[in-house]
Protein backbone atom coordinates (compact mmCIF):
# COMPACT_ATOMS: atom_id res chain seq x y z
CA UNK A 1 0.00 0.00 0.00
CA UNK A 2 0.82 3.51 -0.19
CA UNK A 3 0.92 6.20 2.71
CA UNK A 4 2.10 10.14 2.55
CA UNK A 5 4.09 10.68 5.43
CA UNK A 6 4.85 14.50 7.19
CA UNK A 7 7.15 14.48 10.12
CA UNK A 8 6.58 17.92 11.90
CA UNK A 9 8.60 20.44 13.64
CA UNK A 10 11.71 18.95 15.59
CA UNK A 11 11.50 15.80 13.64
CA UNK A 12 11.21 17.14 10.24
CA UNK A 13 14.83 19.00 10.99
CA UNK A 14 15.79 15.45 12.36
CA UNK A 15 14.78 13.42 9.53
CA UNK A 16 15.56 15.70 6.80
CA UNK A 17 12.48 15.98 5.15
CA UNK A 18 9.37 17.48 5.08
CA UNK A 19 6.64 14.85 3.49
CA UNK A 20 7.23 11.51 1.55
CA UNK A 21 4.80 9.31 0.11
CA UNK A 22 6.31 5.75 0.58
CA UNK A 23 5.02 2.46 -1.02
CA UNK A 24 5.25 0.00 1.59
CA UNK A 25 6.37 -3.84 1.74
CA UNK A 26 2.98 -6.50 2.77
CA UNK A 27 4.68 -6.56 6.70
CA UNK A 28 3.83 -3.12 7.17
CA UNK A 29 0.60 -3.19 8.70
CA UNK A 30 0.64 -0.75 11.31
CA UNK A 31 2.58 2.37 12.96
CA UNK A 32 4.92 0.74 14.26
CA UNK A 33 6.10 -1.96 11.24
CA UNK A 34 5.85 1.10 9.55
CA UNK A 35 8.46 2.92 12.05
CA UNK A 36 10.30 -0.39 12.16
CA UNK A 37 10.58 -0.04 8.32
CA UNK A 38 11.34 3.51 8.21
CA UNK A 39 14.31 3.13 10.05
CA UNK A 40 15.80 0.05 8.08
CA UNK A 41 16.54 2.69 5.22
CA UNK A 42 17.34 5.55 8.10
CA UNK A 43 18.62 4.87 11.11
CA UNK A 44 17.39 8.27 12.40
CA UNK A 45 14.40 7.20 12.11
CA UNK A 46 14.48 4.90 15.19
CA UNK A 47 13.26 8.09 17.12
CA UNK A 48 9.83 7.88 16.11
CA UNK A 49 9.25 4.90 17.94
CA UNK A 50 9.77 6.96 21.40
CA UNK A 51 6.42 6.30 23.14
CA UNK A 52 6.19 10.48 23.61
CA UNK A 53 5.94 10.83 19.51
CA UNK A 54 2.25 11.61 18.78
CA UNK A 55 1.16 10.16 15.29
CA UNK A 56 -1.68 12.13 13.21
CA UNK A 57 -3.27 9.87 11.00
CA UNK A 58 -5.93 11.09 7.95
CA UNK A 59 -6.25 14.37 10.47
CA UNK A 60 -7.32 12.83 13.76
CA UNK A 61 -4.77 12.33 16.57
CA UNK A 62 -4.42 8.62 17.26
CA UNK A 63 -3.35 7.06 19.93
CA UNK A 64 -0.44 4.15 19.15
CA UNK A 65 -0.06 1.42 17.47
CA UNK A 66 -2.21 2.21 14.83
CA UNK A 67 -3.97 0.45 12.25
CA UNK A 68 -2.91 1.37 8.51
CA UNK A 69 -4.81 1.71 5.30
CA UNK A 70 -3.70 2.48 1.53
CA UNK A 71 -4.14 5.84 1.16
CA UNK A 72 -3.49 6.72 4.99
CA UNK A 73 -2.18 10.57 5.41
CA UNK A 74 0.50 10.15 8.45
CA UNK A 75 2.03 12.68 10.41
CA UNK A 76 4.96 11.97 12.98
CA UNK A 77 4.75 14.99 15.90
CA UNK A 78 6.81 15.64 18.57
CA UNK A 79 5.37 16.25 21.92
CA UNK A 80 2.93 19.05 21.94
CA UNK A 81 4.36 22.27 23.12
CA UNK A 82 1.40 25.20 22.59
CA UNK A 83 -0.35 27.69 24.89
CA UNK B 1 -19.11 37.72 16.60
CA UNK B 2 -16.47 36.17 18.16
CA UNK B 3 -15.42 32.82 17.12
CA UNK B 4 -15.24 30.44 19.94
CA UNK B 5 -12.39 28.53 18.34
CA UNK B 6 -9.70 30.70 16.10
CA UNK B 7 -6.24 29.89 15.24
CA UNK B 8 -4.77 33.06 13.53
CA UNK B 9 -1.29 34.39 12.16
CA UNK B 10 -3.08 38.29 13.35
CA UNK B 11 -2.53 39.07 16.72
CA UNK B 12 -4.94 38.66 19.97
CA UNK B 13 -6.93 41.02 21.41
CA UNK B 14 -7.91 39.59 25.30
CA UNK B 15 -9.49 42.28 26.56
CA UNK B 16 -12.27 42.04 23.33
CA UNK B 17 -12.75 38.14 24.69
CA UNK B 18 -13.27 39.26 28.26
CA UNK B 19 -15.83 42.09 26.81
CA UNK B 20 -17.62 39.45 24.99
CA UNK B 21 -18.35 37.25 27.75
CA UNK B 22 -19.38 40.10 30.50
CA UNK B 23 -22.66 41.41 31.37
CA UNK B 24 -24.02 39.28 28.52
CA UNK B 25 -26.08 36.17 29.75
CA UNK B 26 -28.50 36.93 33.10
CA UNK B 27 -27.21 33.66 34.12
CA UNK B 28 -23.88 34.16 34.64
CA UNK B 29 -22.14 35.30 37.94
CA UNK B 30 -18.59 34.70 36.74
CA UNK B 31 -16.10 35.52 33.91
CA UNK B 32 -12.60 33.81 33.98
CA UNK B 33 -9.88 34.14 31.49
CA UNK B 34 -5.96 33.05 31.19
CA UNK B 35 -3.68 35.06 28.66
CA UNK B 36 -0.71 33.08 27.71
CA UNK B 37 2.36 35.98 26.52
CA UNK B 38 5.70 35.26 24.82
CA UNK B 39 8.07 35.57 28.10
CA UNK B 40 11.61 37.12 27.52
CA UNK B 41 14.41 34.77 27.52
CA UNK B 42 17.77 35.34 26.96
CA UNK B 43 18.84 35.59 23.02
CA UNK B 44 15.08 34.93 22.25
CA UNK B 45 14.02 37.59 19.38
CA UNK B 46 10.86 36.01 18.01
CA UNK B 47 9.09 32.77 19.13
CA UNK B 48 7.01 31.01 16.45
CA UNK B 49 4.38 29.02 16.86
CA UNK B 50 3.64 26.10 13.88
CA UNK B 51 0.76 24.17 14.21
CA UNK B 52 -0.91 21.21 11.56
CA UNK B 53 -4.23 23.09 10.24
CA UNK B 54 -7.53 22.18 10.48
CA UNK B 55 -6.33 19.05 13.18
CA UNK B 56 -5.32 21.84 15.83
CA UNK B 57 -8.69 23.52 15.44
CA UNK B 58 -11.25 20.51 16.27
CA UNK B 59 -8.48 19.46 18.97
CA UNK B 60 -9.39 22.38 20.60
CA UNK B 61 -13.22 22.14 19.79
CA UNK B 62 -12.97 18.59 21.78
CA UNK B 63 -11.36 20.17 24.35
CA UNK B 64 -14.00 23.50 24.56
CA UNK B 65 -16.40 20.98 24.25
CA UNK B 66 -15.36 18.60 27.00
CA UNK B 67 -15.02 22.03 29.30
CA UNK B 68 -18.67 23.18 28.36
CA UNK B 69 -20.10 19.95 29.63
CA UNK B 70 -18.25 19.14 32.46
CA UNK B 71 -18.55 22.42 33.85
CA UNK B 72 -21.72 23.53 33.07
CA UNK B 73 -20.40 26.57 31.22
CA UNK B 74 -21.95 29.21 29.60
CA UNK B 75 -19.60 30.44 26.91
CA UNK B 76 -16.02 28.81 26.13
CA UNK B 77 -13.60 30.57 23.81
CA UNK B 78 -10.29 29.48 23.02
CA UNK B 79 -8.10 32.09 20.74
CA UNK B 80 -4.72 30.70 19.88
CA UNK B 81 -1.62 32.64 17.49
CA UNK B 82 0.31 30.91 15.03
CA UNK B 83 3.26 32.54 13.07
CA UNK B 84 6.08 34.27 14.74
CA UNK B 85 5.57 36.96 17.71
CA UNK B 86 7.61 39.32 19.49
CA UNK B 87 8.21 39.15 23.90
CA UNK B 88 5.01 40.51 25.52
CA UNK B 89 2.49 39.56 22.83
CA UNK B 90 -0.50 37.17 23.10
CA UNK B 91 0.12 33.38 22.52
CA UNK B 92 -3.58 32.29 23.34
CA UNK B 93 -6.34 33.69 25.04
CA UNK B 94 -8.77 31.17 27.00
CA UNK B 95 -12.08 32.62 28.55
CA UNK B 96 -15.09 30.83 30.09
CA UNK B 97 -18.62 32.06 31.49
CA UNK B 98 -20.38 30.13 34.44
CA UNK B 99 -23.31 30.76 36.77
CA UNK B 100 -20.84 30.34 39.54
CA UNK B 101 -17.01 31.01 40.17
CA UNK B 102 -15.48 27.88 40.52
CA UNK B 103 -16.75 26.08 37.33
CA UNK B 104 -15.15 29.72 35.05
CA UNK B 105 -12.22 28.97 36.94
CA UNK B 106 -11.65 25.56 36.97
CA UNK B 107 -12.37 25.16 33.25
CA UNK B 108 -10.32 27.99 32.08
CA UNK B 109 -7.45 26.01 34.59
CA UNK B 110 -8.19 22.90 32.38
CA UNK B 111 -8.48 24.36 29.10
CA UNK B 112 -4.66 26.05 29.29
CA UNK B 113 -3.07 23.28 30.83
CA UNK B 114 -4.68 20.95 27.92
CA UNK B 115 -4.41 22.61 24.97
CA UNK B 116 -0.54 22.75 26.00
CA UNK B 117 -0.47 19.15 25.75
CA UNK B 118 -3.24 17.58 23.44
CA UNK B 119 -3.31 20.38 20.24
CA UNK B 120 -0.81 19.96 17.43
CA UNK B 121 1.44 23.25 18.01
CA UNK B 122 5.23 23.95 18.63
CA UNK B 123 7.09 26.41 19.57
CA UNK B 124 10.43 27.43 18.03
CA UNK B 125 12.61 29.72 19.77
CA UNK B 126 14.38 32.42 16.80
CA UNK B 127 17.65 33.94 18.16
CA UNK B 128 20.60 35.80 16.87
CA UNK B 129 22.41 32.43 15.63
CA UNK B 130 19.58 30.49 14.73
CA UNK B 131 16.68 28.64 16.42
CA UNK B 132 15.86 25.70 18.18
CA UNK B 133 12.46 23.86 18.94
CA UNK B 134 11.04 24.41 22.38
CA UNK B 135 11.27 21.12 24.56
CA UNK B 136 8.01 19.99 26.30
CA UNK B 137 8.70 20.14 29.74
CA UNK B 138 7.43 17.54 32.41
CA UNK B 139 5.46 19.94 34.82
CA UNK B 140 2.86 20.56 31.23
CA UNK B 141 3.03 17.05 31.04
CA UNK B 142 2.03 16.66 34.69
CA UNK B 143 -0.56 19.08 34.47
CA UNK B 144 -2.45 17.67 31.35
CA UNK B 145 -2.34 14.35 32.96
CA UNK B 146 -3.91 15.62 36.20
CA UNK B 147 -7.49 16.54 34.00
CA UNK B 148 -6.89 12.91 32.79
CA UNK B 149 -6.94 11.21 35.63
CA UNK B 150 -9.48 13.86 36.89
CA UNK B 151 -12.30 13.25 34.07
CA UNK B 152 -11.43 9.06 34.51
CA UNK B 153 -12.33 9.06 38.07
CA UNK B 154 -15.54 10.73 37.67
CA UNK B 155 -16.11 8.34 34.43
CA UNK B 156 -15.57 5.45 36.78
CA UNK C 1 -2.73 54.52 35.75
CA UNK C 2 -4.82 51.40 36.81
CA UNK C 3 -5.13 51.64 40.67
CA UNK C 4 -4.15 48.36 43.00
CA UNK C 5 -7.51 48.26 44.75
CA UNK C 6 -10.23 50.52 44.19
CA UNK C 7 -13.83 50.63 46.05
CA UNK C 8 -16.10 52.39 43.82
CA UNK C 9 -19.68 53.15 43.04
CA UNK C 10 -19.20 54.14 39.71
CA UNK C 11 -19.27 50.86 37.26
CA UNK C 12 -16.18 48.95 36.32
CA UNK C 13 -13.96 47.85 33.78
CA UNK C 14 -13.19 44.25 33.33
CA UNK C 15 -11.32 44.41 30.12
CA UNK C 16 -9.18 47.57 30.97
CA UNK C 17 -8.01 45.62 34.18
CA UNK C 18 -7.01 42.50 31.41
CA UNK C 19 -5.30 45.18 29.07
CA UNK C 20 -3.43 47.07 32.22
CA UNK C 21 -1.72 43.58 32.59
CA UNK C 22 -1.21 42.35 29.36
CA UNK C 23 2.10 42.47 27.66
CA UNK C 24 3.29 45.20 29.55
CA UNK C 25 6.34 43.48 31.57
CA UNK C 26 8.44 41.32 29.36
CA UNK C 27 8.91 38.95 32.46
CA UNK C 28 5.38 37.57 32.67
CA UNK C 29 4.36 34.90 30.53
CA UNK C 30 0.57 34.58 32.28
CA UNK C 31 -2.38 36.90 33.07
CA UNK C 32 -5.39 35.26 34.81
CA UNK C 33 -8.77 37.33 35.31
CA UNK C 34 -11.88 36.70 37.02
CA UNK C 35 -14.84 38.92 37.07
CA UNK C 36 -18.17 38.68 39.61
CA UNK C 37 -21.17 39.81 38.49
CA UNK C 38 -24.97 40.01 39.45
CA UNK C 39 -26.78 37.09 38.52
CA UNK C 40 -30.32 37.15 37.96
CA UNK C 41 -32.44 35.50 40.80
CA UNK C 42 -36.33 35.39 41.13
CA UNK C 43 -37.73 38.82 41.86
CA UNK C 44 -33.90 40.47 42.21
CA UNK C 45 -34.73 44.12 40.77
CA UNK C 46 -30.89 45.15 42.18
CA UNK C 47 -28.19 44.24 44.05
CA UNK C 48 -26.85 46.53 46.65
CA UNK C 49 -23.34 46.08 48.31
CA UNK C 50 -22.80 47.75 51.77
CA UNK C 51 -19.14 48.24 52.86
CA UNK C 52 -17.20 49.58 55.50
CA UNK C 53 -15.19 52.34 54.18
CA UNK C 54 -11.87 52.46 55.05
CA UNK C 55 -11.49 49.39 56.48
CA UNK C 56 -12.19 47.26 53.20
CA UNK C 57 -9.64 49.43 51.11
CA UNK C 58 -6.92 47.56 54.24
CA UNK C 59 -8.72 44.46 53.87
CA UNK C 60 -8.12 44.28 50.05
CA UNK C 61 -4.74 45.59 50.32
CA UNK C 62 -3.90 42.75 52.76
CA UNK C 63 -5.01 40.04 50.82
CA UNK C 64 -3.49 41.56 47.62
CA UNK C 65 -0.09 41.98 49.42
CA UNK C 66 -0.36 38.20 50.54
CA UNK C 67 -0.94 37.15 47.21
CA UNK C 68 2.03 38.97 45.75
CA UNK C 69 4.23 37.85 47.96
CA UNK C 70 3.31 33.78 48.09
CA UNK C 71 3.38 33.42 44.37
CA UNK C 72 5.80 35.91 43.05
CA UNK C 73 3.61 37.79 41.56
CA UNK C 74 4.40 40.82 38.62
CA UNK C 75 1.10 42.82 39.56
CA UNK C 76 -2.21 41.93 40.84
CA UNK C 77 -5.28 44.56 40.65
CA UNK C 78 -8.65 43.99 42.93
CA UNK C 79 -11.42 46.39 42.20
CA UNK C 80 -15.05 45.83 43.67
CA UNK C 81 -18.12 47.77 43.32
CA UNK C 82 -20.59 49.54 45.85
CA UNK C 83 -23.85 50.70 45.98
CA UNK C 84 -26.36 49.35 43.33
CA UNK C 85 -25.77 47.83 40.76
CA UNK C 86 -28.36 45.76 38.01
CA UNK C 87 -28.45 42.26 36.69
CA UNK C 88 -25.03 41.70 34.49
CA UNK C 89 -23.20 44.43 36.01
CA UNK C 90 -19.62 43.91 37.31
CA UNK C 91 -19.49 43.20 41.14
CA UNK C 92 -15.38 42.46 41.47
CA UNK C 93 -12.90 42.22 38.80
CA UNK C 94 -8.96 40.31 40.18
CA UNK C 95 -6.64 39.75 37.83
CA UNK C 96 -2.68 38.97 38.19
CA UNK C 97 0.19 38.41 36.12
CA UNK C 98 2.78 36.12 36.31
CA UNK C 99 5.91 34.76 35.06
CA UNK C 100 4.61 31.34 34.81
CA UNK C 101 0.52 30.36 34.33
CA UNK C 102 0.24 28.39 37.98
CA UNK C 103 1.15 31.30 39.60
CA UNK C 104 -1.57 33.72 38.02
CA UNK C 105 -4.45 31.19 38.38
CA UNK C 106 -4.21 30.12 41.48
CA UNK C 107 -3.63 33.64 43.07
CA UNK C 108 -6.35 34.73 41.11
CA UNK C 109 -8.48 31.75 42.91
CA UNK C 110 -7.09 32.78 46.45
CA UNK C 111 -8.21 36.51 46.07
CA UNK C 112 -11.73 36.19 44.98
CA UNK C 113 -12.18 33.43 47.55
CA UNK C 114 -10.41 35.12 50.27
CA UNK C 115 -12.20 38.54 49.73
CA UNK C 116 -15.70 36.60 49.85
CA UNK C 117 -15.43 36.32 53.66
CA UNK C 118 -12.65 38.50 54.95
CA UNK C 119 -13.34 41.99 53.35
CA UNK C 120 -16.49 44.25 54.83
CA UNK C 121 -19.11 43.76 52.26
CA UNK C 122 -22.54 42.99 52.62
CA UNK C 123 -24.69 42.39 50.01
CA UNK C 124 -28.36 43.18 49.81
CA UNK C 125 -31.37 41.85 47.65
CA UNK C 126 -33.95 44.68 46.67
CA UNK C 127 -37.16 42.87 45.01
CA UNK C 128 -40.76 44.70 44.18
CA UNK C 129 -41.78 43.75 47.43
CA UNK C 130 -39.07 44.82 49.82
CA UNK C 131 -35.51 44.09 50.63
CA UNK C 132 -33.53 41.06 52.05
CA UNK C 133 -29.75 40.78 53.27
CA UNK C 134 -27.90 37.49 51.46
CA UNK C 135 -26.95 35.13 53.97
CA UNK C 136 -23.21 33.68 53.90
CA UNK C 137 -22.97 30.48 52.29
CA UNK C 138 -21.03 27.77 53.84
CA UNK C 139 -19.35 26.58 50.36
CA UNK C 140 -17.75 30.39 50.84
CA UNK C 141 -16.23 29.90 54.19
CA UNK C 142 -15.22 26.53 52.97
CA UNK C 143 -12.89 27.97 50.18
CA UNK C 144 -11.81 30.97 52.25
CA UNK C 145 -11.03 27.85 54.98
CA UNK C 146 -9.05 26.32 52.23
CA UNK C 147 -6.21 28.54 51.76
CA UNK C 148 -6.32 29.71 55.72
CA UNK C 149 -5.23 25.81 56.06
CA UNK C 150 -3.16 25.82 52.84
CA UNK C 151 -0.83 29.41 54.30
CA UNK C 152 -0.70 27.89 57.71
CA UNK C 153 0.79 24.31 56.48
CA UNK C 154 3.43 26.25 54.33
CA UNK C 155 3.84 28.41 57.42
CA UNK C 156 4.16 25.51 59.44
CA UNK D 1 -15.32 54.19 79.40
CA UNK D 2 -17.21 55.22 76.25
CA UNK D 3 -17.34 53.36 73.09
CA UNK D 4 -18.95 54.49 70.13
CA UNK D 5 -20.84 51.56 68.55
CA UNK D 6 -21.83 50.24 64.79
CA UNK D 7 -24.36 47.86 63.26
CA UNK D 8 -23.71 47.09 59.98
CA UNK D 9 -25.65 45.09 57.75
CA UNK D 10 -28.56 42.72 59.02
CA UNK D 11 -27.41 43.53 62.70
CA UNK D 12 -28.65 47.01 61.92
CA UNK D 13 -32.00 46.20 61.17
CA UNK D 14 -31.78 43.80 63.98
CA UNK D 15 -31.23 46.01 66.32
CA UNK D 16 -32.95 48.71 65.29
CA UNK D 17 -30.48 51.61 65.62
CA UNK D 18 -27.42 52.28 63.17
CA UNK D 19 -24.95 53.60 65.73
CA UNK D 20 -24.87 54.64 69.67
CA UNK D 21 -22.47 55.99 71.71
CA UNK D 22 -22.42 54.41 75.69
CA UNK D 23 -21.12 55.11 78.77
CA UNK D 24 -19.99 51.65 79.97
CA UNK D 25 -19.88 49.90 83.67
CA UNK D 26 -16.53 49.23 84.89
CA UNK D 27 -17.20 45.58 84.60
CA UNK D 28 -17.21 45.98 80.80
CA UNK D 29 -13.80 44.86 79.41
CA UNK D 30 -13.94 43.29 76.24
CA UNK D 31 -15.74 42.61 73.53
CA UNK D 32 -17.87 39.72 75.12
CA UNK D 33 -18.50 41.65 78.54
CA UNK D 34 -19.89 43.99 76.49
CA UNK D 35 -22.77 41.58 74.56
CA UNK D 36 -23.57 40.78 77.84
CA UNK D 37 -24.25 44.58 79.17
CA UNK D 38 -26.03 45.35 75.75
CA UNK D 39 -27.66 41.98 75.79
CA UNK D 40 -29.32 42.76 79.41
CA UNK D 41 -31.23 45.99 78.15
CA UNK D 42 -32.03 44.20 74.77
CA UNK D 43 -32.64 40.77 74.27
CA UNK D 44 -32.19 41.05 70.37
CA UNK D 45 -28.16 41.75 71.54
CA UNK D 46 -27.61 38.14 72.14
CA UNK D 47 -27.05 37.35 68.57
CA UNK D 48 -23.84 39.58 68.68
CA UNK D 49 -22.23 36.63 70.52
CA UNK D 50 -23.04 34.37 67.54
CA UNK D 51 -18.85 33.13 66.33
CA UNK D 52 -19.60 34.12 63.14
CA UNK D 53 -20.06 37.70 64.17
CA UNK D 54 -16.75 39.75 63.23
CA UNK D 55 -15.61 42.89 65.19
CA UNK D 56 -14.34 45.78 63.76
CA UNK D 57 -12.47 48.21 66.39
CA UNK D 58 -10.51 51.59 65.54
CA UNK D 59 -10.80 50.41 62.27
CA UNK D 60 -9.26 47.24 61.92
CA UNK D 61 -11.14 43.79 61.72
CA UNK D 62 -10.23 41.96 65.16
CA UNK D 63 -10.43 38.86 66.29
CA UNK D 64 -12.82 38.11 69.49
CA UNK D 65 -12.63 38.32 72.74
CA UNK D 66 -11.31 41.58 71.95
CA UNK D 67 -9.80 44.24 74.52
CA UNK D 68 -11.66 47.57 74.69
CA UNK D 69 -10.26 50.71 75.84
CA UNK D 70 -12.19 54.03 76.32
CA UNK D 71 -12.84 55.98 73.06
CA UNK D 72 -12.65 53.07 70.87
CA UNK D 73 -14.87 52.96 68.06
CA UNK D 74 -16.59 49.35 67.38
CA UNK D 75 -18.66 47.97 64.59
CA UNK D 76 -20.34 44.67 65.29
CA UNK D 77 -20.47 42.93 61.28
CA UNK D 78 -22.88 39.91 60.26
CA UNK D 79 -20.18 37.39 57.80
CA UNK D 80 -18.94 39.38 54.81
CA UNK D 81 -20.54 38.85 51.72
CA UNK D 82 -18.82 40.49 49.13
CA UNK D 83 -17.47 39.18 45.48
Amino acid sequence: MHVHIRYMAALRDRLGEGETTLDLPPDVSDSETLIAHLTASDAAAAALAAPEIRLIRNDRIVTRPSALEDGDRLAFCPPFTGG
Amino acid sequence: MMPKILVTADPLDPPALVAALTGTDPDDGAVASFVGQVRAEPGLQTLELEHYPGVTETALAELRELAMSRWSLSQAIIHHRVGRMAVGETIVVVAASAPHRRAALEAVGFLIDRLKTEAPFWKRVHTAGGSHWVTARDSDAAASQYWRDQIAQEDA
